[in-house]
């Protein structure tokens, strides 16, 4: 497994919300553990705001299974968290600069066809025309479009992954 | 304690009655709406093993139905427009999720006929009436041509749209006044309007044809006989794709202000046996005919002799179902799913018993004192009510905030009693346990009906409030 | 709108079946309890317009029965003996608030001989049966020897209070190890000890004694061959002063921990309508006998092969009464109400219907994973679950103190459903909605025991806790 | 009517938690209203702490009517408020000393007969030992002994009054 292929592990740890992966395969052995909302809750005193409902996770969001199978009994289900205490935050050291998002709900796709270059790289130059990704809605394939000047920093979605309503594509260092 | 128990299994203590291996209805389903019904439809997947996609407007994001979603996807900003009317995001949620059906709850997406066509397009099941059932059903002009056909009674009026206040005038000069003016694409009360001659017909024709252009995109409007503070009386359908349509009894939804339901009850108090027999019958055949699938509500006006005349049909869920639900023991939505994944009704017409009394009043964040104007705002108390023969059917939680983007419904309060009596004694005591601070409620007004002597009665018409309330 | 309705009243719109009178039951009930039963109490008087009197101690100021109680008294602090257990104060707090009965709910003084005596004494109806009914029933030894006498079938054992070691080792040696040890007075699981052997029973009875003494102030202890892993069920009766007993089925409590009942529902799953209809005649004709008036329960053992053994009866409300309440559409409390003031049932034997299956599970403030201790403290969340077909009978609110003087129970979360199947799919529905937190709840216990393949099959014995859970 | 009825008529509704008397009678019009923990609250943030569920009224209370009988429609039911905003806070003010508070439920008498003076007056001196009343619980005359040294300030129930446990039934100044 070379570190690009971690790389892109990981990158669908974020997409999907995945906790942690333990995998073994062929004399290979890797653990990647998320910092996860609860995990950075630990240590906080109760005595702050009251917890509220809310939906932690931006992006599309699994919910781990209601409960366990069998054997031992399930974990208590999920604590709510303030919002201030959501992935969001967590997330934010690394995402300096501006978030492109995506205007619709489809499939998001770097380049216009399988096995062509992507649109665009990271430390490339965009202007506000400037075509970013596709992405695939109804059968239709919808070139996005910056709308922002500026240097891509980082390409926050996989090329072939689902993407929401306002969901962030891309980073972009405005310039 | 000592263990002695050797060979626990090897004497039975009798048959044990095996549950018959679970049908297989959809892997997912993905609720195109929002608010309690979004929840009432994950509750039934949760329960059927089917997974659930919440979709959901920025304004919704912590929403209870994105909450016990198991998979969840944001389609829009706040406005309807924007994403639960948004057809494109809302198809391209359900195939991204891979979801292979879509609730679409009521309101909305509920009756369009072409979002069921593009869903049948996109191979995923839509959970309601296939579009030329919508279509025939949902507009109320054909509707009432179908029912009439079907020798179901309908109101007098004119076969059809009319085209201007000349014809109008003409139709309304045989039925006698007052007439009431319809937009064909209306619906909850809204593109109504009532005249009492020939002055009044003919700009409230013209009228009425701006706002239906304006409010539904289609000008047509029509126009019948305005029945005096009539009944409004619905029966419940349910049908599948074997043939079988059955009904579920009624619903006496009188209790109306502009022509919007704040509570409903069944039986109807004034309902008899053979009356019932005669309304859900008409409403059978009428589906039958039309070879109707799914849950649907055949609406009625039933007037002070006893005479009822169809007036719409709505093809979906509708708020008031859990009356329905609780008297009947069954559950709709569920019933949806089984038809909608091709499987027959799982009881039959003669298997439909009526037992006791329920009341559904519509907790809304409205103020009743000026005129039940929408309040929203952010609950900073929540605690419903609870106890014997209650059901609370909400979205509600302490802190949610009440969208001014969507409707005003907080909760939805069911009672059942062994008699109408029961019934009503039970509702009062619940809205007096239901403690909601933050917003103005419509539980004042319900305390007020309950006590309301024609209201206990049970003599009312779709005037009582009109008549009654603030005097 | 245009009025034009001139005359409303002119034409009726049919009979309306209008209510008869309503009987008068009492004025004010005083509830000599707090918690969840008496919110149910207080519920059932406000559906039967019957004003009500919460008694409190100093640390239950902030309970849900004080709030939606009519009246309210202090009576004592904290502890129960100086408080629900004060029957000087609660019979004063009778007398200068008027009430004129009392509903002593479950625990505390609901089976106490003297406290019925003294309301009698006081001309204060008490809600349960006359104080020797209690006396003969509430006496498990008595009542053991009053039910064999009916022909009702008992687990051998002492033929009352086993006076020392000799004479228990005699009766061990007679009816066969392994024994049970009970105390007379106990209930609720204490006081209970098993013996497999001469020496265990010689040491059991001794610290059995001691125990029984200091718990109960009542040193009497009797022996009863201990079935292995049987089931335990129990009959719910009804009894009225004009000769009428009747019985509302049966239910299933085998799930317990430590003898105390965690999960109860009805039908029991390995029940036969042949069986019923055994237990519930003995359970009717012993009652019967007897004289019961009121609500009692007639706890049965249920072995392997389906021989059933009387084991205790309990002469008032049972924390389980909703699952029956649900699957027979009654209401236990308002019959026992009815029934306190002189009038007679409200059904016969005949009109007992049984419909669907229904499962209660009780959320405690307790800790699965440490043995169930009871952990105390504040809610800090608190969303109960809604929906089709969930009851939640509970005192709780966010905020509120689970108090270690107490018991430990949070609420009492019931389902229904068509079929045991669908039950239990409600049940995992409902327990993933229900939202505590700021204490460890059974919660998690109760979502594991909805999977573990032996209580779906349904076949388990009381010894289903020791044998599954946390291997 | 004369200081003294007004005195009393006061103190039956502070006992029995009314809000309002209008009474209109033989000439004489009066209009009292207390000050309701209702109306101490208004013009108070809603950004304090969060409502809780607390019984304001110390001492015997009885609720309002769920529902107006007929006409308009009833009140909201009562708004829960704050611990701290309760009744207790409010009558605070008028009592300052120590409280000798009821051990027990019953019928408060001053005096040991009908007729007979009281055991104490306002202003009168008390010895641990003193006799300051009877609750009546049960048909037995209680005689309460002050177990405190002081002089009374301010009686605080009605003759002929029902009392709850832990009810103040004495205000006392120590000395």
């Amino acid at each position: 497994m070379n570190l690009e292929e971690i790389k892109e592990l990981i990158s669908v740890m974020r997409t999907n919300k995945i906790k942690e992966i333990d995998l073994e395969q062929e004399g290979t052995k890797i653990r990647i553990v998320a910092i996860t909302p609860a995990s950075a809750r630990k240590g906080e005193s109760r005595s702050g705001p009251a917890p509220q409902y809310v939906v932690a996770h931006p992006g599309i969001m699994t919910a781990p299974p209601a409960a366990a199978a069998n054997g031992a009994p399930p974990p208590v289900p999920a604590p709510v968290v303030p919002a201030e205490e959501s992935a969001q935050r967590v997330e934010k050291p690394e995402r300096a600069g501006k978030e492109i998002k995506s205007p619709m709900v489809g499939t998001f796709y770097r380049a216009p066809a399988p096995g062509a270059p992507p649109y665009v790289e990271v430390g490339a130059t965009i202007g506000e025309d400037t075509v970013i990704c596709i992405v695939e809605a109804m059968k239709l394939m919808n070139e996005i479009k910056a709308e922002m000047r500026g240097r891509i920093v980082e390409v926050l979605v996989e090329n072939g992954q689902p993407v929401e309503f306002n969901q962030p594509l891309f980073l972009v260092e405005p310039i | 304690m000592a263990r002695t128990d050797k060979a626990p299994k090897e004497k039975p203590r009798g048959e044990v009655d095996s549950p018959p291996p679970r049908e297989e209805y959809f892997r997912k389903i993905l609720i195109a709406n929002r608010g309690e019904v979004a929840l009432r439809v994950i509750r039934a997947c949760r329960e059927l093993g089917i997974q659930t996609v919440a979709v959901y407007s920025t304004a919704d994001v912590d929403s209870l139905h994105v909450r016990f979603a198991d998979q969840h996807v944001c389609i829009g900003g706040p406005a309807s427009a924007e994403s639960y009317l948004n057809i494109p995001n809302i198809i391209s949620a359900a195939e991204i999720t891979e979801a292979d059906a879509i609730h679409p709850g009521y309101g909305f997406l509920a009756e369009n006929p072409s979002f069921s066509h593009i869903c049948e397009e996109c191979r995923i099941q839509f959970i309601g009436p296939p579009p030329d059932i919508i279509a025939k059903m949902g507009d109320k002009a054909v509707a009432k041509h179908t029912m009439s056909a079907a020798g179901v009674p309908v109101v007098p009026g004119s076969d059809g749209i009319v085209k201007d206040p000349a014809e109008a005038e003409a139709i309304a000069n045989r039925i006698g006044y007052p007439v009431i003016i319809k937009a064909v694409a209306g619906g909850g009360g809204r593109g109504m309007r009532v005249a009492t001659n020939d002055r009044t017909l003919r700009t409230g024709i013209v009228t009425a044809q701006a706002e239906a252009s304006v409010a539904f995109g289609n000008d047509g409007v029509y126009i019948e006989k305005f029945l005096v503070n009539p009944k409004h009386v619905e029966i419940q359908v349910l049908g599948d794709n074997h043939g079988h349509v059955i009904h579920l009894g009624e619903r006496d939804c009188s209790i109306q202000r502009r022509h919007q339901k704040l509570i409903e009850e069944t039986p109807c108090p004034v309902m008899t046996p053979g009356l019932r027999k005669k309304m859900g019958g008409a409403a059978v055949d009428a589906c039958r005919a039309a070879g109707y699938v799914g849950a649907g509500t055949v609406e009625f006006l039933l007037d002070r002799d006893m005479h009822f005349y169809f007036m719409e049909m709505n093809t979906r869920i509708q708020v008031e179902h859990p009356v329905t639900e609780v008297v009947t023991n069954t559950d709709i939505v569920k019933e949806q799913i089984r038809v909608a994944a091709g499987y027959p009704l799982s009881l039959t017409q003669d298997e439909v018993r009526f037992e006791g009394h329920a009341i559904e009043c519509r907790i809304n964040a409205e103020d009743h004192e000026r005129g039940f104007i929408p309040c929203p705002g952010t609950l900073t108390t929540y605690h419903p009510p609870g106890g014997p023969g209650v059901r609370v059917d909400s979205h509600a939680y302490r802190e949610c905030v009440i969208s001014p983007h969507y409707d005003s419904l907080i909760a939805k309060l069911i009672v059942r009693g062994h008699n109408r009596t029961e019934a009503i004694e039970r509702m009062k005591r619940a809205l007096d346990e239901y403690i909601i601070e933050g917003v103005k409620t419509t539980i004042p007004f319900h305390l007020w009906v309950m006590e309301n002597p024609v209201f206990r009665q049970g003599d009312f018409g779709t005037n009582f409030i009109d008549e009654h309330f603030g005097k």
